[in-house]
């Protein structure tokens, strides 16, 4: 009953001082709803990866020359086809190309001739040599749609166009944004890719407890190469935004320090106005322990709104409006960046995070200066 | 137990500021009983200890030396919290200033001491309401304590000193912002409180008070000790 | 060093609860040196009121550390992906020899803060602080040990390299591994169950003679057993509660159970351990300073709270055990 | 002296929009794994696609998984830092220091 009482003091004190403290929890709000955004941002992506690569490649070999990444002879193949355990074994085409008109980057994929229709395509996969289908960022790019021509231009400096026979969906676009699809001939022609000559492997293993062992084969028979497992691939992806958001928060950490210190001065500087109240309460008969509660509460009241507040503003922010104040942080340079709707991946573990990361600081910076206040003399009051 | 220990003082020292450059003795070897249901006036121009003597027997601090009884409780030596406890059970406070909390409204300032008492929020609003229409303010209720006239802050004031029923009453000046008719009213309520059975302290100078005929002892103090006792 | 948003809460929030309790420490110094109850200077006065907020900074610092227990375990669980062979939170801390010393010192500052608090609120009830020296010599103490607490935490997330191969959970509880905790699973579960069955009952036993008698030497059996009931239900969860909730007969990772995937249902599993626990050891430890005038009401008012309470939570800790072990569809036959 | 009774019941109320938006979440969520989900992998399955597309600017932010310490510095002699991507990404760690030490196991 006695903690009811503190509390409803509290709020009406809180009231008294409604101005102050509602910019404080704005700040605070503020300050929540940055850091959340940045977890629920950087965690929907690593989940969204985790999710969408569980059928990625077991394992992709690639050759290095000169610590560089080259094109790998496809007499690798047989060599890696004699490994036990090992599946399908087959090359795959790709490359970078720089579209100088739009300043932007695409990458191109040569695909088997008779691959079956995507479900998250407009129109078809690319059959022939001149075909290709897009994804959203490059038509976007080249203001075109199905049915134009893609002109390229090749590494002999000819322009070649390429008739567009699909269109990714927006939906894939964390996927497939800067995606150029065409043949595979298509491709090794336009690269003009030397004869038996392959971008990398890519390596089935029957049992995935095996492809570290049979990575491992690999390297010692074919000590040129490179084994990217699965395993590697998530892992890349859990650290890259781990790393990532820590780095964010580490950056807007600062804000969080700036914020601590509002508090500090606002918790320390309290008002001759305030003094004199806690000392008038100590007459009446509260006790230090009870002044340190209705700052409890006080400060239970401020953290717990914000962070409240500051969570939901943050989940609007990334989810329904796809975060458009990180963007800028995230895209960087790139010319072509997927807009992209997030699956709202989102834990008890990121909530908890966050409230760690910001109620410690606010109740540790207005422990001291509230005792401060408690121990203030009662007989204080009575000399006026 | 005997009818004398209701409040008992004996070679009470009190100096502030202890061995530093401003040093203050406020109090020299005072010793004083008071009895259950007597009306106890202190005496004596400002700076004399009156003070300091109601903030020993208030339980507001402690003296430097000597012993200070409550129903015969050593409370000298208490930690600051049962000196609280102490408080808030037996005495009510009317200080010199009201002491209010300006901008909250009367019910709240009324109902102060019983936020830290065990008691449901409905049995608070109860009493805080019971002792509002005894004073005759429930119509302001809600209104805010700056915003009232200086009579009904001071009944505020004492509303507030007696909602959690004390034995013992301390009015430190009472007078001393009121004007005669609202100095009236005051003796008026703490002559009914006397008939009513409380004990009163009251520290003044005012002739008003001082010879009020509900006052059964007038103790003259000088320069922080006891010059002489007047029963009336 | 990963930058994990969970390893900077963790971090920011030791660095601030050290921080916190060196202040605690230093003034506690002070006590232990000029306290002086029949001073009435203002010095003794000052130290009295700082007696209260060093109770605020260490429940803050307590409801601290209760959290960050939690929140180590679940960001272990979380980097697991980030270590090859590590398949769940056990493979995270072994990837760095300091994660297991910040475990166990997580789990001593969480009775070691608890006990304290205990002792500082029965403190606070007498009138004439009886129990302030003892209170803040083991202040004394207890503050190092949260700065070790930091020191391993940082040790373990600045030593965590994300490319080292650890042994992962199977190959750790697994009959094969060396290690103290491979030793736990390595404990056959039809013993140990007999052991678990065996030790719970004493132990519940003993609680209800608590309740009969005032004997000191029943208190401190009591106590002593608790000590016991806390290793044995960890082996126990160990050996045979984890291959019960999980259906699998060779896993035996203890921090999988707090995921949601199973309910959530490591939480009141360790809750109740924990708590039975420490309710059952503090009649045995407050016995002796019963001698003490000012505190042997109290303490004989609070004992027969927390015996109540030990015997409630052990229970219900034994029912929670048992349940996948009556109802749940797995049994053990055939594999024993 | 009911202002506790409206903290209460505000807070129950963010923690009501708050739960709601989880509850969204999850359904979409749902929807997403059995529509949207299925359908990517099925495309990074054919495609035998390895990384997301959100930076383009430069191989080691495009391919993180694909790349080595040594590719930020390949681009160009004298390359600029991609920033941001290229500044707060982790470089792709070399993926055959696990196979190598596993070997020497």
């Amino acid at each position: 009953m006695r903690h009811l009482k503190i509390l409803e003091y509290a709020l009406s004190s809180l009231l008294r001082r409604k101005y102050k403290n509602l910019s404080l929890v704005a700040v605070y709000a503020f300050t929540v709803s940055i850091l959340a955004s940045i977890l629920f941002l950087t965690h929907a992506l690593k989940r969204e990866a985790v999710a969408v690569f569980s059928d990625a490649p077991d394992l992709i070999v690639q050759k290095v020359s000169a610590g560089r990444h080259d094109l790998i002879p496809t007499g690798y193949l047989d060599s890696i086809r004699t490994i036990a355990g090992v599946g399908d074994v087959h090359p795959r085409y790709w490359g970078y190309y720089f579209d100088a008109m739009t300043q932007s980057n695409f990458t191109f994929l040569g695909i088997n001739e008779n691959l079956a229709g995507l479900e998250l395509v407009q129109g078809r996969m690319p059959a022939e040599k001149g075909e290709c289908t897009i994804g959203q960022g490059v038509a976007q790019a080249q203001f075109t749609g199905v049915g134009d021509q893609l002109v390229l231009i090749d590494s002999r400096r000819r322009s070649i166009s390429f008739r567009i026979v699909g269109i990714f969906d927006a939906a894939s676009n964390l996927l497939s944004n800067d995606l150029v699809l065409m043949t595979q001939r298509g491709l090794r022609e336009f690269f003009d890719f030397p004869s038996g000559r392959a971008t990398d492997i890519v390596v089935e293993v029957y049992n995935p407890d095996e492809i570290s062992t049979v990575a491992a084969k690999i390297k010692k028979m074919l000590p040129d190469t490179r084994p990217i497992a699965k395993a590697e691939l998530f892992r890349t992806y859990d650290s890259v935004f781990n790393w990532r958001s820590g780095m964010m928060l580490t950056l807007f950490s600062a804000a969080l320090v700036a914020f601590s210190i509002l508090a500090w001065d606002k918790a320390a500087g309290i008002s001759g106005d305030e003094k004199g109240e806690i000392g008038i309460l100590k007459a009446v008969g509260w006790d230090i322990a009870d002044i340190l509660e209705l700052k409890f509460w006080e400060g239970i009241v401020i953290s717990l709104t914000a962070l409240l507040v500051g969570l939901t503003v943050a989940f609007v922010h990334v989810f329904l409006f796809n975060a458009p104040l990180l963007t800028p942080v995230l895209k960087g340079w790139s010319v072509l960046f997927p807009t992209f709707r997030l699956t709202p991946y989102i834990d008890l573990y990121q909530v908890f995070v966050i409230a760690l990361l910001t109620v410690t600081p606010y109740v540790a910076c207005t422990v001291i200066p509230s005792w401060k206040a408690a121990v203030t003399d009662p007989e204080m009051v009575m000399r006026g | 137990m005997m009818e004398a220990g209701l409040i008992q003082a004996e070679g009470v020292d009190k100096i502030y500021n202890r061995g530093k450059p401003d040093e203050i003795r406020a109090l020299t070897n005072v010793s004083l009983q008071i009895k259950p249901g007597e009306v106890v006036v202190l005496k004596g121009p400002s700076g004399s200890g009156k003070t300091s003597l109601l903030s020993l027997i208030g339980c507001m601090a402690r003296p430097t030396s000597g012993r200070v009884l409550v129903r015969d409780k050593d409370v000298a030596k208490l930690p600051e919290r049962f000196l609280t406890q102490i408080r808030r059970k037996t005495f009510g406070f009317i200080f010199q200033q009201f002491n209010l909390i300006r901008k909250a409204d009367v019910l709240e300032n009324i109902a102060l001491p019983l936020f830290p008492c065990n008691m449901t929020m409905a049995e608070t609003r109860e009493r805080a309401e019971a002792i509002l229409d005894r004073f005759g303010l429930s119509g302001k209720r809600n209104r805010k304590v700056h915003r009232l006239s200086g009579g009904e802050q001071q009944r505020v004031a004492i509303a507030r000193a007696l909602i959690n029923n004390p034995e013992v009453l301390i009015a430190d000046e009472p007078t001393a912002h009121l004007d005669r008719k609202l100095a009236e009213d005051l003796a008026e309520i703490l002559s009914a409180l006397h008939r009513d059975g409380k004990t009163v302290i009251i520290a003044t100078h005012d002739p008003f008070l001082y010879d009020h005929p509900f006052v059964d002892r007038i103790i003259v103090m000088q320069d922080g000790r006891i010059e002489g006792v007047i029963p009336s | 060093m990963i930058l994990h948003p969970g390893i900077l809460a963790l971090i920011v929030g030791s660095v601030l609860t050290f921080a916190m309790l060196l202040y605690a420490a230093v003034t506690g110094l002070g006590i232990l040196m000029r306290w002086d109850l029949q001073s009435s200077s203002e010095e003794q006065l000052l130290m009295e009121r700082k007696t209260s907020l060093i109770s605020t900074l260490i429940n803050y610092a307590f409801g601290f550390q209760i959290l960050s227990l939690l929140l180590f375990l679940y960001t272990a669980d979380q980097l697991h992906p980030q270590f090859v062979g590590a398949m769940c939170a056990t493979g995270t801390l072994n990837a760095n020899p300091a994660g297991w010393n910040v475990l166990f010192l997580k789990i001593i500052l969480f009775f070691a803060s608890a006990f304290w608090i205990a002792v500082n609120t029965l403190d606070q009830r007498a009138e004439d602080f009886p129990l302030i020296r003892p209170k803040y010599t083991a202040l004394l103490f207890l503050t190092p040990l949260v700065g070790l607490d930091l020191y391993f935490q940082l040790r373990y997330f600045t030593g965590l390299h994300p490319e080292v191969i650890t042994s992962c959970c199977g190959a750790l509880f697994s009959e094969r591994g060396f290690a103290i905790a491979s030793g736990l699973a390595g404990l056959p579960p039809r013993p140990m169950m007999i052991l678990f069955y065996g030790v719970l009952t004493t132990n519940l036993g003993i609680t209800l003679l608590c309740r009969k008698t005032s004997s000191g030497a029943v208190r401190f059996l009591l106590a002593s057993i608790s000590v016991v009931t806390f290793f044995v239900g960890i082996a126990s969860i160990v050996s045979f509660v984890s291959i019960y909730i999980y259906e699998l007969p060779s896993h035996h990772c203890p921090f999988d159970i707090l995921q949601q995937g199973y309910a959530f249902i490591g939480y009141p599993i360790y809750l109740t351990l924990f708590g039975g626990v420490f309710f059952g050891t503090l009649p045995g430890l407050f016995y002796p300073m019963k001698k003490i005038a000012t505190l042997k009401e109290l303490i004989e008012r609070s004992e027969q709270r927390w015996i109540l309470l030990s015997a409630l939570l052990i229970g219900s800790f034994t029912a929670l055990c048992s349940w996948p072990v009556v109802f749940g569809h797995f049994t053990l036959q055939g594999y024993l | 002296m009911k202002k506790h009774r409206i903290f209460l019941g505000m807070t129950l109320v963010e923690c009501l929009v708050l739960g709601l938006l989880f509850f969204y979440s999850h359904t979409v969520l749902e929807t997403n794994e059995k529509k949207l989900i299925p359908a990517k992998q099925k495309m990074v399955k054919y495609l035998e696609l390895t990384d997301l597309s959100i930076w383009t600017e430069a191989r080691y932010t495009r391919h993180p998984s694909q790349a080595d310490l040594f590719t930020p510095f390949q681009d160009f002699p004298s390359a600029f830092e991609h920033f941001p991507a290229g500044s707060i990404l982790a470089p792709g760690r070399p993926a055959d220091s696990t196979t190598t030490l596993q070997i020497r196991r």
